[in-house]
């Protein structure tokens, strides 16, 4: 009597793969997770105190960006609106609306709104908005349709390698500095988009870097 | 084998098995055996026969071909793979240094080329010999322990439909000590 | 450090016009020992108010995000430590770092933002800091009402834009954790309006008596602010009186202008003008606040280049110090001899200066002395008008009326000497100043003494008993930063607002009125001395308008509109005293020097104020306790100097403790053999001994002693050398951490120094012959080698990056270490750990003796990150997590670093740190608040270095490319040139010719430090050149 | 054909002195004596020193986790010393490795029949010490969770690692060594499990045997490609086993450190390995044949061999030290010659000249044929070179690094607790292995040996290892 029956043979071929393949197909996973909307939290929803609809402000209203997010112009942050700014409109606008109660109360109560941040980078990558928006990077291009979100979310994967990606190329990233908060632009057709790119980096004399201290310090 | 299977209900191959008292007893066997028209033999020892190969009628192993190409795609692979990732994809300025600096490639590829070359030789070797392989039929024979310690085994496959009379017969006048027929179950 | 702008101060959210102590609610949560940074820390109460109001305790912000009101963003300085720590912590559990899901983070801005403000670019406010009372102008960099950095004020003629070391570790306690934050009675917490209530009631019996029981024991001021609300207290008290008090009273200066000229006058010494300088024991190069400006104006002539020619400096004096490290020759004298050394100095100029006939040396003088004397005399003669004789503060009132009766009889006053009017309200802060207070304590004729000056129950000299004498005053008040010896020995304590809290105003030695304004809200509710004697008067007007009130007058036209112009600029325009000559009353000072006696021989004991913590009052200060003393390299003590000849004799070594008896009271002092010191004196600095609280170090979390008290050995009458000093050794070893064991260079071409001669004759520096030129004749390279491996082409790039330090002009101050600890967010790792080789300032000021023992020679040379173009400890690296940027940076990446250390072992320079530790762990709130927003702080396990600053030009950079021009020269600096009070430090691109830096590049004095390993540093040195006297050779 | 092979022997015997093999042995007896002591049931002294070495491992346990959780901070490394007992461990345990290789391969390539009987021993040696010698690139980082930044593959970052480095060097190195030793030794190993399986009684050890045999079944046409691939591994691993030492020594002498920049290196730290690597074989082979009586087949021959080749390799090692200093001071370079002038004179002489004493001086006593045939006088002189080896590794990275440059920043490096632990740990952790292995694998090639067997019976010829007609 044998001391292994036939099947074996199978078998033990088949765990002899399976067992240098696992560590591969772990190790793959892990590439495709990190890479994933939930990887790069592209997918999570982040609620707000304050039902804040940019479709209405930005869609409806066309309101500019630079209206609420007034620093981001000179400034490495875009500026989040002080409360006074929201109750510029709504002193006179919906001032009884039960939407608005909060706001109000802390503007009287002179506390700042708690808003949570969606657009996080890690605390050693330092982005600075003015730049960009000085030499014609737009918002939609990192912070998508804005004027189509309900609630913010983030829109690119903000990763290390998406931000080099346009760093070493951006020319088709570029527009008109009259359209940069424009949700809607669209380069006109007729146009090598890559010659309007070029031109536009020479206008506004656009020189991308990708050194280490560009961004980590 | 197929025609079998076509025709009649599968069975599983059947061996006769022999043990010989030494190595050289079962080297010269092997040339009476195949004499004999018997190709399908095998010697089971515990450790390489001199001239066993030549008596089984082997020629050139495959294996220094697999090792060379393992070499080769390892050499020029961990070459390229350097190149690519400091030269090409991403030039840094390291201290000064050139991104593409031959000399400092040379360590890594000449470790994938043997990590390559390794690997190959070892996964072909497993490949060529049909290993993993629990079973054989030649373990059915309880006495067929004896093959990887002190014994000296020859076993002949018998062609299809052959009752393996002659060929224990031919063993046993060749001096084997210990014949026994086994058959390949099939579960 | 965009464009320096001064903006306005932001009345509103982020300063209130004036600090308000906070109202306590009830005595019961007044527990004693509260921890640090919770509930009474900045902004914790009043967000937990906010949130549990709205939304109750769910709403609370994370705990690690909680950061002062108006803050915008605020947490990217906080969670960028706290995400750091997650990896060093978590992660290291967890494995991977896909494993830590950071919180949401909160962003909370402006209810009403305050005009001026852009959140994410920092503010400058221009303000005063004050040593003794005397101001010098400062620039705080402020993030949204955080204020992170201290920078000189350029228009301020003391500061010149640049600083000492305390100024710039001054946030450190401004944000010390530990500061006192409980207004208390006999150790019960009372309410700021409690107290005024309690004075209230006990006015009424000074009114009766004018207050003939009312003492104040006020620190050395020169507030006007001060002066009229004393004026206003005396008013209504007729018979309450003032006394200042300082353990480093300048009084002798004072007496020996009254001696010398009749009155009190304050002398300042144009060193710019000076060609021959004799220190007799004046270390007026230390860089301290009030006199600061003293070591631009000597640097300046010690560049060979300078059209007047180098000046020549001579030091006599008992122990090593800065300035006798810079001295082109020095006397190793007793303090007790320099009065007699002076005369004798002035006997032998009598020889060819008539008006300086007739003085006689004590004691007869011969061998090398006389050697220097006459070497000295002839020098001295020879440059009339000229020269300069400068005396040391801790000297007798009759070596300053001789030193200045020579300077006028060398025709030196009103040319290198000017005097004015002093600026301080009391010229008597030492035992004149309370002598007679002391009298009435003894006689207990004290009902009420309200204290302000710093904690003078520890810094009182032994023979006072202080303490002792506080027991008899009902009534004793204190205003104190921190809970300390005096605060204990008081019934009343109140914690002080620090000066970045409060408004006041103060002038700088030659008078310049500054307008002190409050950059951020009392942290922990303290009360500025202006307010506390505001409450001994009827009228509750806020020091804030006090303020206005009494400059109103100043203004010529609008006030309001120049109000502001002051507060912006930082000074307050025609201001200063106008200068004074004085007559010198000859007669009088032979008189004086009449009654002298050669003192007794023996060993005497010189103290002096601390390098680092003065007389103590930055002993709390971690900052400086960290920074190695700038001669002997020793942090977080202080030692018993010994020259090396009483070393010998006595076989004292490093670490020996020693038993110092001076008339009946002794202390243990660990030794330091000291090259260059007396071997007749012991020199010890005061301040140290207490038993404090160590901020931000990893090892010590109980309050530890740090260094040995030796104030019981000081005398009133001798506050600062006496004879008579016995050294016993007692035994025992006491360890001590310094930064750099070894002195000598071992004859390697590194710090190199030359003298005038040599370098006339060929001007490059003896290491290296002229830089040489690559093809196309443009670029300079490092590297005088010919190399074996082609350079990186930098010409493409707009910048090219470099630096250049001027080792002639290096004093060694160290400031420079500390504004890189406070640009970079170096952390403090404590004695302990400095000495086992890991402390982590990025500038290692490195110290080099030459010559002998006895008379050594000292050369400094700040080593941090060279920048080479072939960095060794890039090519070792990984990881690529240290690789060049395009502008030739050497960046230090540190979320790529994995902690190989490899690079700090390729490193010739040794210029590189590892965090061994999580220093930035567990810091409460308040020090996070140190934290600047600009730079990474850094987590266990990665290396760090000197970056160049990457911070500020990335921001400078961005700026001038919106407004798309070319970052200008001097438009950018790094925090180490910045603030150099000598401008030994230059930094700019040498693609620009004209640049300052390019110049330097360009001296022949110019040598790279191991350039024979062809590392081209982009940092290069300048040789330090020396004028010696040929007849001392 | 037949007279060459006469030949050949001959000029084998010449120098054979002492027997390879004691006693009359055939198969049968060799099969039962060689698998002896994996039936046998474990001793007081096996289970003692398994105890102990437990307890190590334990220790090195302990040692790991203080240095996660604390940082390297836990030791005694500081600026400027930055490597210090970390990589002195690691490549002591590394050169260790070595002499397994060196012994199963190249003394293969040679026909070294006196290889045969210790070549299972040493490459197991090998294969534990450099699972000692791989903790240490892995924890001396500060943050060994980021280790995985050292291999290539692509991130979202888009960074590589950094192949100027020698550390990468390393890991390639280091991690290819493990692998083909591995492979090696299982290659070898696979018809002795075959040999344990059939000959065990019980079936559960026929059954887990017989898992890891693969069913071999000592197949002539598996034989026929089995020493072709056994050869043909000897042959790679035998440049491997030289590359990675000169990559380790590659760490320092890429370097720019004075003491560490000298071009010597390469084959100076190969011969070191060896050496270190054959003393440790004799530390443990002398008690192992002692105690699982394999006394006839692992011969005073085949120490006597090995007492040589430290002799040999001794003398290499001393050579390259005399070298470093000559060189130090014929360069006229300064700062080269301090160091080695510090190594001499500076505050770690101690283990300076401990180093020359254990390896200059002790292997000298090998010229004595007396002291070569002495067991207690090699097992001692195998100790002392083992310490005398790691002496040199700690002299070549401290004193090198605790005075380099700039006098300014010299300073001094103490060891501290979790330092020494890590290292007796290590130590501990290879113990535990070996027993196991002792315990459970023959400690000879069994059927190698009985192939030597028969060739020392009727000896026609060396091992012929030319396949073919």
């Amino acid at each position: 009597m044998p001391l292994f029956p036939r099947w074996t043979n199978t078998v033990s071929r088949l765990s002899g793969v399976i067992l240098l393949a696992l560590p591969a197909v772990a190790i793959a996973g892990l590439m495709i997770v990190v890479r994933s909307t939930w990887g790069t939290k592209q997918d999570r929803e982040v609620v707000q105190p304050i039902e804040f609809d940019h479709r209405h402000h930005v869609g409806d209203e066309g309101i500019d960006c630079r209206y609420c997010h007034y620093t981001v112009e000179k400034s490495p942050y875009p500026g989040m609106p002080s409360t006074t700014i929201c109750m510029s409109c709504h002193a006179q606008v919906w001032n009884k609306s039960p939407l608005l109660s909060l706001v109000r109360e802390y503007y009287f109560k002179d506390r700042p709104i708690p808003w949570n941040s969606v657009h996080n980078l890690p605390d050693y990558v330092y982005f600075n908005h003015a730049i960009h928006v000085n030499k014609g990077v737009g918002c939609v291009t990192c912070h998508g349709r804005v004027d189509q979100m309900a609630l913010v979310n983030q829109a690119a994967p903000l990763s290390m390698g998406w931000c080099v990606d346009c760093h070493r190329n951006p020319e088709p990233q570029l527009r008109p500095v009259e359209f940069i908060t424009s949700m809607t632009w669209k380069p006109d057709p007729s146009v090598d988009r890559q010659r309007l790119g070029a031109q536009l980096a020479q206008q506004y004399n656009v020189h991308t870097r990708i050194s280490c201290d560009t961004c980590h310090r | 084998m197929e025609h079998a299977a076509e025709h009649a209900a599968p069975i599983g191959k059947t061996f006769v098995l022999g043990r010989f008292p030494t190595g050289e007893a079962l080297v010269d066997a092997c040339y009476k055996v195949r004499e004999k028209g018997f190709d399908a033999i095998d010697t089971h020892s515990p450790y390489p026969l001199h001239g066993g190969d030549e008596a089984l009628g082997l020629g050139q192993s495959r294996v220094p071909r697999i090792a060379l190409t393992g070499g080769l795609t390892g050499m020029f692979g961990g070459y390229l793979m350097m190149v690519y990732m400091n030269a090409f994809n991403w030039p840094l300025n390291v201290g000064g240094r050139p991104p593409h600096a031959p000399p400092s490639f040379i360590p890594i590829t000449f470790e994938t080329t043997v990590l390559l070359a390794s690997l190959s030789i070892f996964f072909g070797l497993l490949a060529l010999m049909r290993l993993p392989q629990p079973y054989h039929a030649v373990f059915e024979h309880e006495g067929f322990r004896s093959a990887v310690n002190d014994g000296f085994w020859l076993s002949v496959a018998l062609p299809p439909g052959s009752d393996g009379k002659d060929a224990s017969a031919l063993l046993q006048q060749l001096g084997a000590k210990e014949i026994s027929t086994v058959q390949e179950s099939l579960e | 450090m965009t464009t320096p702008r001064f903006p306005l101060p932001v009345l509103g959210t982020s300063v209130r016009p004036e600090p308000t102590a906070v109202e306590l609610p009830d005595e019961a949560s007044l527990a004693p020992g509260r921890e640090p940074g919770s509930e009474h820390g900045y902004g914790r109460t009043y967000w937990r108010s906010v949130e549990e109001q709205l939304h109750g305790e769910a709403a609370l912000p994370h705990r690690d995000q909680e950061f002062p009101p108006g803050a915008f963003d605020a947490p990217k300085g906080f969670a960028r430590r706290d995400f750091l720590q997650l990896m060093g912590a978590s992660v290291a559990l967890a494995g991977l770092t896909a494993c830590t899901e950071k919180p949401v983070e909160k962003i909370l801005a402006y209810t009403r933002a305050p005009d001026g403000m852009v959140p994410g670019n920092p503010l400058h406010y221009a303000t005063a800091l004050m040593n003794d009372g005397m101001a010098a102008g400062i620039l705080a960099t402020s993030w949204e009402g955080r204020p992170v950095k201290v920078e000189g004020n350029p228009t301020h003629p003391v500061s010149r834009g640049t600083t000492g070391p305390h100024a710039q570790a001054e946030l450190a306690t401004l944000y010390d954790p530990f500061r006192a934050r409980v207004l208390k009675e006999r150790g019960a917490g009372r309410s700021w309006r409690g107290f005024r209530e309690a004075m209230r009631q006990r006015s009424a019996a000074w009114e009766k008596d004018g207050g003939a029981g009312l003492r104040f024991l006020l620190a050395p001021s020169s507030s006007l602010l001060t002066a009229s609300l004393r004026d206003a207290i005396t008013q209504r008290f007729p018979k309450a009186r003032f006394h200042a008090w300082s353990a480093t009273p300048r009084d002798s200066v004072y007496e020996g202008t009254t001696l010398a000229f009749g009155k009190a006058l304050e002398p300042h010494h144009v060193l710019e003008k000076a060609d021959v300088v004799l220190s007799l024991d004046a270390d007026f190069l230390e860089a301290r606040a009030d006199t600061v400006d003293q070591n631009l104006g000597f640097a300046n002539r010690r560049d060979p280049r300078h059209p007047q020619g180098m000046n020549r400096l001579y030091v006599v004096e008992p122990r090593f110090s800065i300035t006798g490290g810079m001295a082109d020759h020095r006397l190793r004298l007793r303090s007790a001899d320099i009065e007699g050394f002076t005369l004798a100095l002035a006997a032998e100029l009598g020889k060819t200066v008539p008006a300086l006939a007739g003085y006689r040396s004590p004691a007869a003088i011969g061998g090398e002395r006389a050697k220097f004397i006459s070497a000295v005399a002839k020098d001295l003669a020879g440059r009339r008008g000229t020269s300069l004789v400068i005396a040391g503060e801790r000297q007798t009132a009759v070596t300053h009326a001789v030193a200045h009766a020579i300077n006028a009889g060398l025709g030196n006053l009103g040319a290198t000497v000017t005097f004015t009017e002093p600026a301080v309200l009391d010229t008597a802060t030492g035992r004149a100043g309370w002598e007679p207070l002391v009298e009435e304590l003894r006689a207990g004729k004290v009902d009420t003494l309200v204290i302000t000056a710093w904690n003078p129950v520890f810094t009182a000299p032994g023979d006072v008993d202080l303490q002792g004498l506080l027991k008899k005053v009902p009534n004793a008040i204190y205003l104190g930063l921190h809970d300390d010896e005096t605060s204990r020995a008081v019934n009343w304590f109140l914690p002080a607002a620090h000066p970045f809290e409060s408004w006041g105003d103060a002038r700088s030695r030659e008078g310049t009125l500054s307008i002190v304004q409050p950059l951020i809200q009392p942290l922990f509710g303290g009360i500025s001395e202006a307010e506390l004697l505001g409450a001994f008067l009827t009228d509750e007007t806020k020091p804030y308008d006090r303020l206005k009130a009494l400059h109103a007058e100043r203004a010529k036209s609008d006030f309001d509109s120049e109000w502001e112009t002051w507060l912006a600029s930082g000074v307050v325009p025609g201001t200063a005293s106008s200068a004074v000559t004085p007559a010198l009353q000859a007669d009088k000072v032979r008189a004086a020097v009449a009654q002298l006696r050669p003192p007794p021989g023996g060993l005497a004991l010189e103290l002096v104020h601390d390098y680092k913590i003065l007389d103590g009052r930055y002993a709390l200060n971690s900052w400086l306790q960290e920074l190695p003393d700038p001669i002997t390299k020793i942090t977080w003590d202080n030692v018993a100097q010994v020259g090396p000849g009483l070393a010998k004799e006595m076989g004292i070594e490093h670490g020996d403790l020693l038993l110092l008896t001076l008339s009946g009271r002794s202390v243990q002092v660990p030794a330091w053999v000291q090259p260059g010191h007396s071997d007749e004196a012991v020199t010890v600095s005061i301040g140290y001994g207490r038993k404090q609280q160590t901020l931000g170090v990893k090892d010590a979390d109980e309050p530890v002693v740090v260094g040995h008290d030796v104030y019981p050995l000081r005398s009133a009458a001798q506050p600062w050398f006496a004879t008579g000093l016995e050294v016993k050794k007692v035994g025992r070893s006491y360890p001590l951490s310094h930064t750099q064991v070894h002195n000598s260079t071992e004859g390697r071409p590194i710090a190199l120094m030359q003298s005038i001669e040599e370098f006339e004759k060929h001007p490059e520096a003896p290491e290296l012959r002229p830089p040489v030129k690559l093809a196309g004749g443009k670029e300079l390279e490092g590297s005088t080698l010919a190399s074996v491996q082609l350079g990186v082409d930098y010409s493409k790039q707009q910048y090219k990056w470099a630096m250049a330090v001027d080792m002639s002009r290096c004093t060694g101050c160290s400031a420079c270490v500390v504004a890189c600890q406070a640009e970079n967010n170096i952390p403090v790792v404590g004695k302990y750990q400095v000495g086992r080789g890991r402390e982590m300032q990025w500038i290692r000021m490195d110290r080099y003796y030459s010559g002998t023992a006895e008379s050594p020679e000292m050369v400094n040379q700040p080593m941090f990150c060279q920048h080479c173009e072939t960095a060794p400890c890039e090519y070792v690296c990984p990881v690529n997590a240290t690789v060049h940027s395009d502008e030739g940076l050497n960046d230090m990446v540190y979320n790529r670093c994995i902690g190989t250390r490899y690079c700090s072992n390729n490193c010739p320079y040794k210029v590189r740190h590892f965090n061994y530790l999580h220093w930035t762990q567990d810091k409460s709130q308040v020090e996070k608040m140190l934290m600047n927003p600009d730079v990474t702080v850094r987590a266990r396990g990665v290396m760090e270095k000197c970056t160049y600053c990457v911070q500020r030009i990335e921001r400078t950079r961005i700026a001038a490319r919106i407004e798309n021009r070319a970052i200008g020269d001097g438009e950018l600096r790094t925090a180490c040139q910045q603030v150099c009070p000598t401008n030994a430090l230059t930094f700019g691109s040498l693609h620009d010719p004209k640049s300052k830096v390019s110049e330097r590049h360009a001296d022949p004095r110019r040598f790279d430090v191991l350039h024979e390993l062809n590392t081209r540093p982009r940092t290069v040195y300048l040789t330090k050149i020396k004028n010696p006297n040929p007849e001392l050779g | 054909m037949a007279a060459e092979h006469a030949a050949a022997a001959d000029a084998a015997d010449s120098l054979d002195t002492a027997p390879l093999m004691l006693g009359k042995q055939d198969n049968t007896t060799l099969t039962g004596n060689l698998l002896a002591h994996v039936w046998a049931r474990p001793d007081k002294g096996w289970l003692l020193s398994f105890l102990i070495a437990l307890s190590g491992s334990g220790a090195l346990a302990l040692a790991i986790t203080v240095t996660l959780v604390e940082g390297i901070g836990a030791w005694g490394n500081n600026i400027p010393v930055g490597w210090a007992f970390d990589i002195t461990n690691f490549v002591w345990w590394i050169g260790i490795g070595h002499a397994g290789t060196l012994i199963s391969a190249i003394l293969f390539l040679f026909q070294q029949r006196w290889r045969t009987a210790i070549n299972r021993f040493s490459e197991a040696m090998t294969i534990f010490a450099v699972m000692c010698a791989g903790l240490f690139p892995l924890l001396h980082t500060g943050r060994p969770w980021f280790a995985y930044f050292m291999f290539p593959y692509p991130s979202t970052l888009q960074m590589w690692p950094q192949f100027k480095s020698p550390l990468i060097w390393d890991v390639f190195a280091v991690s290819t060594y493990f692998t083909v030793s591995l492979l090696f030794w299982y290659l070898g190993l696979i018809p002795d499990l075959a040999s344990l399986r059939d000959a065990s009684k019980s079936t559960l050890q026929r059954k887990v045997y017989g898992i890891f045999a693969l069913g071999w079944r000592g197949s002539g046409r598996h034989w026929h490609n089995y020493k072709v691939g056994y050869l043909l591994l000897a042959g790679l691993s035998t440049p491997l086993v030289v590359s990675v030492h000169t990559i380790v020594s590659f760490d320092f002498a890429v370097s720019l450190i004075p003491g560490w920049h000298t071009t010597i290196f390469p084959p100076y730290f190969v011969a070191g390995a060896v050496f270190s690597g054959f003393a440790m074989v004799m530390s443990w082979m002398v008690p192992a044949r002692h105690f699982l009586g394999l006394k006839h087949v692992i011969t005073m021959r085949h120490l006597e061999n090995m007492n040589k080749i430290i002799l040999a390799t001794g003398m290499l090692v001393s050579y390259g030290y005399l070298m470093e200093h000559f060189i130090a001071w014929y360069s006229g370079n300064q700062f080269e010659w301090f160091v080695f002038f510090n190594r001499a004179t500076g505050p770690y002489r101690g283990v300076y000249y401990l180093m020359l004493f254990c390896n200059v001086l002790t292997p000298q006593i090998f010229w004595f044929k007396r002291a070569r045939t002495s067991i207690p006088i090699m097992f001692i002189a195998s100790i002392l070179v083992n310490v005398g080896m790691w002496c040199e590794r700690f002299v070549i990275i401290v004193t090198s690094l605790h005075r380099d440059f700039l006098p300014a920043s010299w300073d001094m490096y103490y060891p501290t607790w979790v330092d020494i632990t890590l290292f007796l740990g290590t130590i501990g952790f290879f113990s535990t292995l070996f027993l196991l292995f002792l315990k459970f694998i023959p400690a000879v090639a069994v059927s190698e040996v009985k192939e030597l067997n028969e060739e020392l019976q009727h000896r026609p010829a060396p091992i012929t290892v030319v396949t073919g007609a």
